[in-house]
């Protein structure tokens, strides 16, 4: 759907940041990314402007998250679930102010 | 190079691609298919997801009693023949029109962007909504931003309305918004859909509490998953787990980058200047509160205020069963013009024009059978 | 765009290489022109050049129209671009010794002298490098309402011992398959230095004569087969090898060599480097007992320290080429059309 | 527009295949491209081709990209014209019978393809009355905005016995000159179909194949000379063999072969045939003693029926043409710049 | 081929160039001349016979003590550099200029036309002022026809102008009269003239009568000639006769094209549009009378009046001597540049782009020395 | 000056005739030609427009007026002669309405 590619902040100048893709490096616009920024920090990037810093303790946690499936190890697992909304409730309308 | 891009977060290659991993969690699919009573069928909405399937060839090792089938998840497909008419009418009258690569070949009702391009046309192919609002600042043109793309796609677009483009820039929206157009495909008579492996991307922006009336009212889990093999094959795992327990929940497996309320300043972007109003998804027909409008507040800005575009809207190819496969009900295979008259070469549907199409993945990847 | 528009005349697909390109030139060029060559290699072969006998020696030309842009680029500029092309169709047939080159130039009028100086500095040197020289040419200036830009078209006479030529279709189950350098470095530097996809990295084409990688890899063993791939990348000139000799070729994706700057670039270009163009490189067919020596004989020569064994040629999957990605496999296919960065 | 200036931009007369040309081709692609070749021709004699000295034999090669508005004209299309053009420069220096073709398009896009097959055919017909083949080439694609039309490279090969080669530079004082037709007819034909200059009267191109006829030469006596005259016309061709040849030549006006409606047409557009194109023509020194039975066996030729001499080699005037009007005699030099209609 | 072209009025090739005649011709010029106390100057003021003179080599057969210099009689050559710079003006601003091939590599103050279609510009050749009607009858953008040449080209811009052209055409007239800038050369100080050939083509629109005053102000024969070589040959007789008998009459030694009082339908054409005024010569300076100006009556077709054409007049490149060439008190072999930064391929004046200008003619042709 | 281009009328169509001019045929102007024309006329042209009627007679008077200067026949040529306008007269002003 929308390609998301990861890489790591080199620089930031306003609403700009440079990143790294591993080689290859861009600038990006990061006024939409949501979070804090700093160089060295990850972000996820989409059609040139960053999208989601990616903390990096995240990436253990992924594999974590892995070897749990792997494992069946479903109290590693159990936070990642939430409750399906009431049926009655109107379909997706929450986040539209 | 795959589809997910480079390792990301000082994780190296095999972080995410390992193939020990994927045969362990390949093994545990096994068993939990097993498992359950009957088959399962998954539907995902993201064309992301089917191309990390279709490059890494995972449909060859998923279980039997596994099928994992492409929704409406690639947003070029989904882009409704009229709305491409449109860029083509603008291109057509002078105006100068951007868009994404990805856009550039993709039938109208007469013809593709491409092919007015090769006529003359000012058609420039961008990589970013701000590429875009660049170019207009280089010209006294007429610049037209063709913006296409679900909600992730969307924000960027909404970010450049809000920092005061030059006069000279508009948007044409297409964008679109996913969560509604699951609901129809969930709620159609003929489409078995046990669980959704909804899109990581989307969800980034979104957050996994949008699919929660999704799961409440179609009794289903739908379980958010990025786009490594592993991702892919881990949320699987999530997914059939759920299935075979009858858990209806919602799973966020991509927390590297998704949350649960998502990303509050995409979120600001993008409800500021777009609102939902229903409209054509190409071949599923209207959806409501699934496409991207322009909010009046933007209008200066809008394309089809700024400029009188008429198109026929009734020019859609007809032999095309891209709607049925993006709906879930078909298969490429299934549509008689597939691999004959219908080719990546020269396509008849966008389904066959996208790099995330399901008849051109189809096409271009093959399944190797082992 | 219906299939039947598309018949009536010629798209940008028709020149990138690839299918629609073959399908042009079966239906059109094919009937009309050329003739199969007993004991040699013509036009309906649609191989790299043409192997023409002529007593015991065999006469080998190739020609190829040349248009970049930018004209000069990271890491080279059309005059390279020519003469690296020509030399490395002459020598994936063999004729690792070019005898001569031509020189047709098409350029627009108001063309700045210094920038042809460029390309024809370029030339020489380059020509140099493979031991050729340049010995009759031809110029045409063209208004700027029918040109932007240079046309290079260079054709190039070799010679080898007859029957001697390397040939797409000569590969046999067992073969490996050896690439002389990390792929799709000339594409990427191409679109990344095109404007609007700015990188600040030094992507650099990796345009570069080979003939005598060539050489160096049929001194140390048997080779069986010979491409370079160009337009449509790897995945083009595999597929050109598995069609021809009637082979399925199975290709490890992580033992293709893919500088890290490229990856990175492509991957953000929403392309897989597999599928880019390279001006750099040759993909050989190398019998299986001498695939180590021949690997080592073209790491050793300058320009081939990166080459790689990528694969196998094998006997089923004929005519198609198989990507083992350590997880899966799949097909890999030429790209269609033209190729253009993405975002989804 | 200062000499300055002109001297940084490519202008259309550096391609028009004149002093302009020649000038460009001496400061800027010889000073980097071409060696002299010790008994053959290499690209600094400038000549029709090059000629490589291989043990008893020499290969002759030689390149031309061909740019023609309209592509299809009376007469003929681009496709004849790249095959009689590249056949005639071979035959130029010797080599009556070209070994092979190769066949370069460049094509904007969205040509339609029946055109393209118009040309092919053209070429395949054309080939086939020299009894050739084209069996290598290439095509490229270029979006409208970069080309318009098409563009069309041939390069041809072909051999001679060692030594035997026809060069620029063979006259000697009292050789006389032959030309094998009527002259100017494919810049007028081409000139007249233009747009607004049109003409009813059906003038037609002479663009042939004339490699026949310089076999037929030779077979009849000592031809010292030959030079295909192409742009610039006769002016340019006779030019550049006094200049070459170290001699100075006389033409009776005359003497010279040209068709009434050529003629006429001309006058209209205050051109002069002696200095607008050919393309089926060739122009042969010929020993004094050999004339007339060269003249005789030429228009003993098919398409050489209207040969003509059309004057001499002389010791004097050295490197200028003299042409003798019956009246007076007056220098002929080359047309400079582009040749356009003209009122005054 | 010749500059007369093809035989006219049924006449064999030969009528006109006949070797025999030609030197009989020669010889009969030879005893005039030797008849004559003095050597004789004679000056023609046309381009044409310039050209058969050069063309048929007749200057290498004329008898010592007469020479035939020329005068400002290529209307290339004085087209004004100012003017030359408001075509390249309009045709800068996007304004389709048609004009005579001839003026095509003329330099202005700052580039060519030829430059200005070089760099993209809408610069067309025409044949005919009705060629570049039917240009603008085929456009809706402006198409200004450059008009320069003498009385016998400027009616038929004046013709076009009076039959409706459509409202998108104009003429930028640089149409220039002779018979006035004869008469500047003859009163030149430096400048001697002992009869001038007039040209046969004007004299065609015009008649012999216009030249009359001239033969009376200044005491001299004025003889119309035509443009075959025996035409010229014959004119010079007549001429040569005239000053060895001091007869200073006018001779029509043309008439099977030019009478007394020329085409009345060519003359009511060409003054019912244009006036006389003084204006530039290239190289002359200014002469009074002697150029052709679009009547207020068609103000409405004249593109000094529909648009706003600013040029810097002080543009003329300084070292050429052209002036004073065409004045007739140079020949081009005295110009510092002849032949040296100044040739064909790369002209410096005007007198070395025209097919007719002196400078060219002598660079083209050069003479051969029998 | 200007190159007049003799030739002979095939076809007339109101304002146009078709002249052949000895192998080439083209369309030209006839409005300011001055004189009444027919197929078969000769006419001298000039950048698209018939200027002048050239009668036939006058081909055979041109040969004669060669021959005369030729012979210096003054009476033969006489005719041709006309007296310069006295000085004291505008220059050249007489046929400007
Ligand atoms: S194969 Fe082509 S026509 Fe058929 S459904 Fe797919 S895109 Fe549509
Ligand atoms: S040679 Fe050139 S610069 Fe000199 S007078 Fe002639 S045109 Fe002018
Ligand atoms: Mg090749
Ligand atoms: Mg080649
Ligand atoms: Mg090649
Ligand atoms: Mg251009
Ligand atoms: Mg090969
Ligand atoms: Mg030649
Ligand atoms: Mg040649
Ligand atoms: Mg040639
Ligand atoms: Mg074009
Ligand atoms: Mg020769």
């Amino acid at each position: 759907m929308c390609l998301g590619i990861p890489g790591e902040i080199d620089e930031i100048d306003g609403t700009e940041a440079l990143v790294d893709f591993g080689g290859a490096e861009k600038w990006v616009r990061v006024d939409i990314v949501g979070d804090q920024i700093s160089p060295g920090d990850y972000v996820l990037t989409h059609a040139g402007f960053a999208i989601r810093k990616i903390p990096e303790h995240e990436v253990e946690r992924t594999v974590e998250l892995y070897e749990a499936a792997i494992e069946d190890d479903r109290t590693s697992l159990a936070d990642r679930r939430t409750e399906p909304a009431a049926a009655a409730e109107p379909a997706h309308g929450g986040e539209q102010p | 190079m795959t589809a997910g891009g480079p390792a990301d977060s000082g994780a190296d290659e095999l972080t995410f691609r390992d193939p020990e991993r994927a045969d362990a969690l390949r093994a545990r699919l096994e068993s939990l298919v097993d498992r359950a009573d009957d088959s399962i069928r998954i539907v995902h909405v993201c064309g992301t997801h089917e191309q990390t399937i279709a490059e890494f060839g995972l449909r060859s090792i998923l279980p039997d009693g596994l099928t994992v089938a492409m929704g409406p998840g690639c947003p070029v497909c989904v882009t409704d023949s009229a709305e491409v008419d449109e860029a083509v009418t603008l291109a057509e009258s002078g105006k100068l029109v951007a868009t994404y690569g990805d856009m550039l070949d993709v039938p109208g009702g007469d013809r593709s962007l491409a092919a007015v391009r090769d006529a003359g046309g000012d058609v420039e192919v961008v990589y970013s909504a701000a590429d875009a609002v660049s170019l207009a600042a280089e010209t006294d043109q007429e610049v037209v931003f063709f913006g296409v793309g679900f909600e992730t796609t969307a924000a960027p677009t909404a970010s450049v309305l809000r920092n005061d483009p030059p006069a000279n820039f508009s948007v044409l929206s297409a964008h679109k918004y996913v969560p509604p157009a699951m609901d129809v495909v969930a709620a159609h008579p003929n489409t078995r859909v046990d669980g959704f492996l909804a899109a990581g991307n989307a969800a980034t922006i979104t957050g996994t509490e949008v699919f929660e009336p999704i799961a409440g009212t179609h009794d289903l889990p739908v379980v958010v998953g990025g786009f490594e093999p592993l991702d892919v094959l881990y949320a699987l795992v999530e997914l059939v787990e759920a299935i075979a327990d009858d858990e209806p929940a919602v799973v966020n497996a991509y927390p590297r980058c998704v949350s649960a309320t998502g990303n509050q300043a995409a979120q600001t972007a993008l409800w500021d200047v777009f609102e939902r109003v229903e409209g054509e998804w190409r071949g599923i027909a209207a959806v409501p509160d699934a496409t991207l409008a322009i909010r009046p507040e933007y209008a200066a800005y809008d394309a089809r205020e700024r400029f009188d575009i008429e198109v026929d809207r009734d020019s859609e190819t007809t032999e095309c069963i891209c709607g049925d496969i993006m709906a879930g009900h078909a298969a490429p295979r299934e549509c008689p013009l597939f691999g004959e008259e219908c080719t990546p070469a020269s396509p008849v549907g966008a389904c066959m024009v996208s790099d995330e199409g399901p008849c051109r993945i189809r096409q271009t990847f093959g399944e190797v059978r082992q | 765009m219906s299939a039947d528009d598309e018949a009536e005349t010629l798209t940008a697909a028709h020149g990138a290489g690839r299918a629609e390109m073959r399908s042009f030139l079966s239906e059109t060029v094919l009937e009309r022109l050329g003739d199969p060559i007993a004991d040699g290699v013509g036009l309906p072969a649609l191989d790299d050049g043409a192997v023409l006998p002529d007593g015991d020696r065999s006469l080998v030309v190739t020609t190829d129209s040349h248009v970049v842009d930018p004209p000069v680029f990271p890491g080279g500029d059309l005059g390279r671009l020519g003469v690296a092309g020509t030399v490395n169709d002459l020598a994936a047939m063999g004729a690792v010794e070019p005898l001569t080159l031509t020189c047709g130039l098409v350029v627009e009028a108001g063309t700045p002298t210094d920038r042809i100086e460029t390309i024809l500095d370029s030339m020489a040197e380059t020509a140099e490098e493979c031991g050729v020289s340049v010995q009759t040419g031809d110029t045409k200036v063209l208004p700027p309402d029918d040109l932007d830009g240079i046309v290079l078209n260079t054709t190039g006479i070799g010679r080898i011992p007859r029957g001697e030529q390397l040939t797409s279709d000569g590969l046999s189950p067992g073969d490996r398959l050896l690439v002389t350098g990390p792929v799709g470095q000339h594409g990427i530097a191409l679109l990344a230095a095109r404007e609007g996809f700015d990188f600040e990295t030094d992507l650099r084409s990796d345009v570069a004569p080979v003939n005598h990688l060539v050489a160096a890899a049929r001194e140390a063993g048997t080779v069986t087969a010979a491409t370079d791939p160009t337009r449509g990348g790897l995945a083009t000139a595999l597929t050109e090898l598995a069609a021809r000799s009637g082979v399925g070729l199975v290709a490890e994706d992580r033992a293709v060599p893919v500088s890290g700057a490229t990856d990175s670039a492509a991957a953000v270009l929403g392309l897989d480097p597999k599928t880019v163009a390279c001006e750099g490189r040759m993909v050989l067919g190398v019998a299986p007992e001498d695939a180590e020596s021949v690997l080592d004989a073209v790491r050793a020569t300058p320009g081939g320290e990166q080459a790689a064994l990528i694969g196998d040629a094998v006997d089923d999957h004929t005519g198609r080429v198989v990507v083992d990605t350590g997880i899966g496999q799949r097909y890999l296919t030429e790209p269609s059309g033209q190729q253009l960065p993405r975002i989804c």
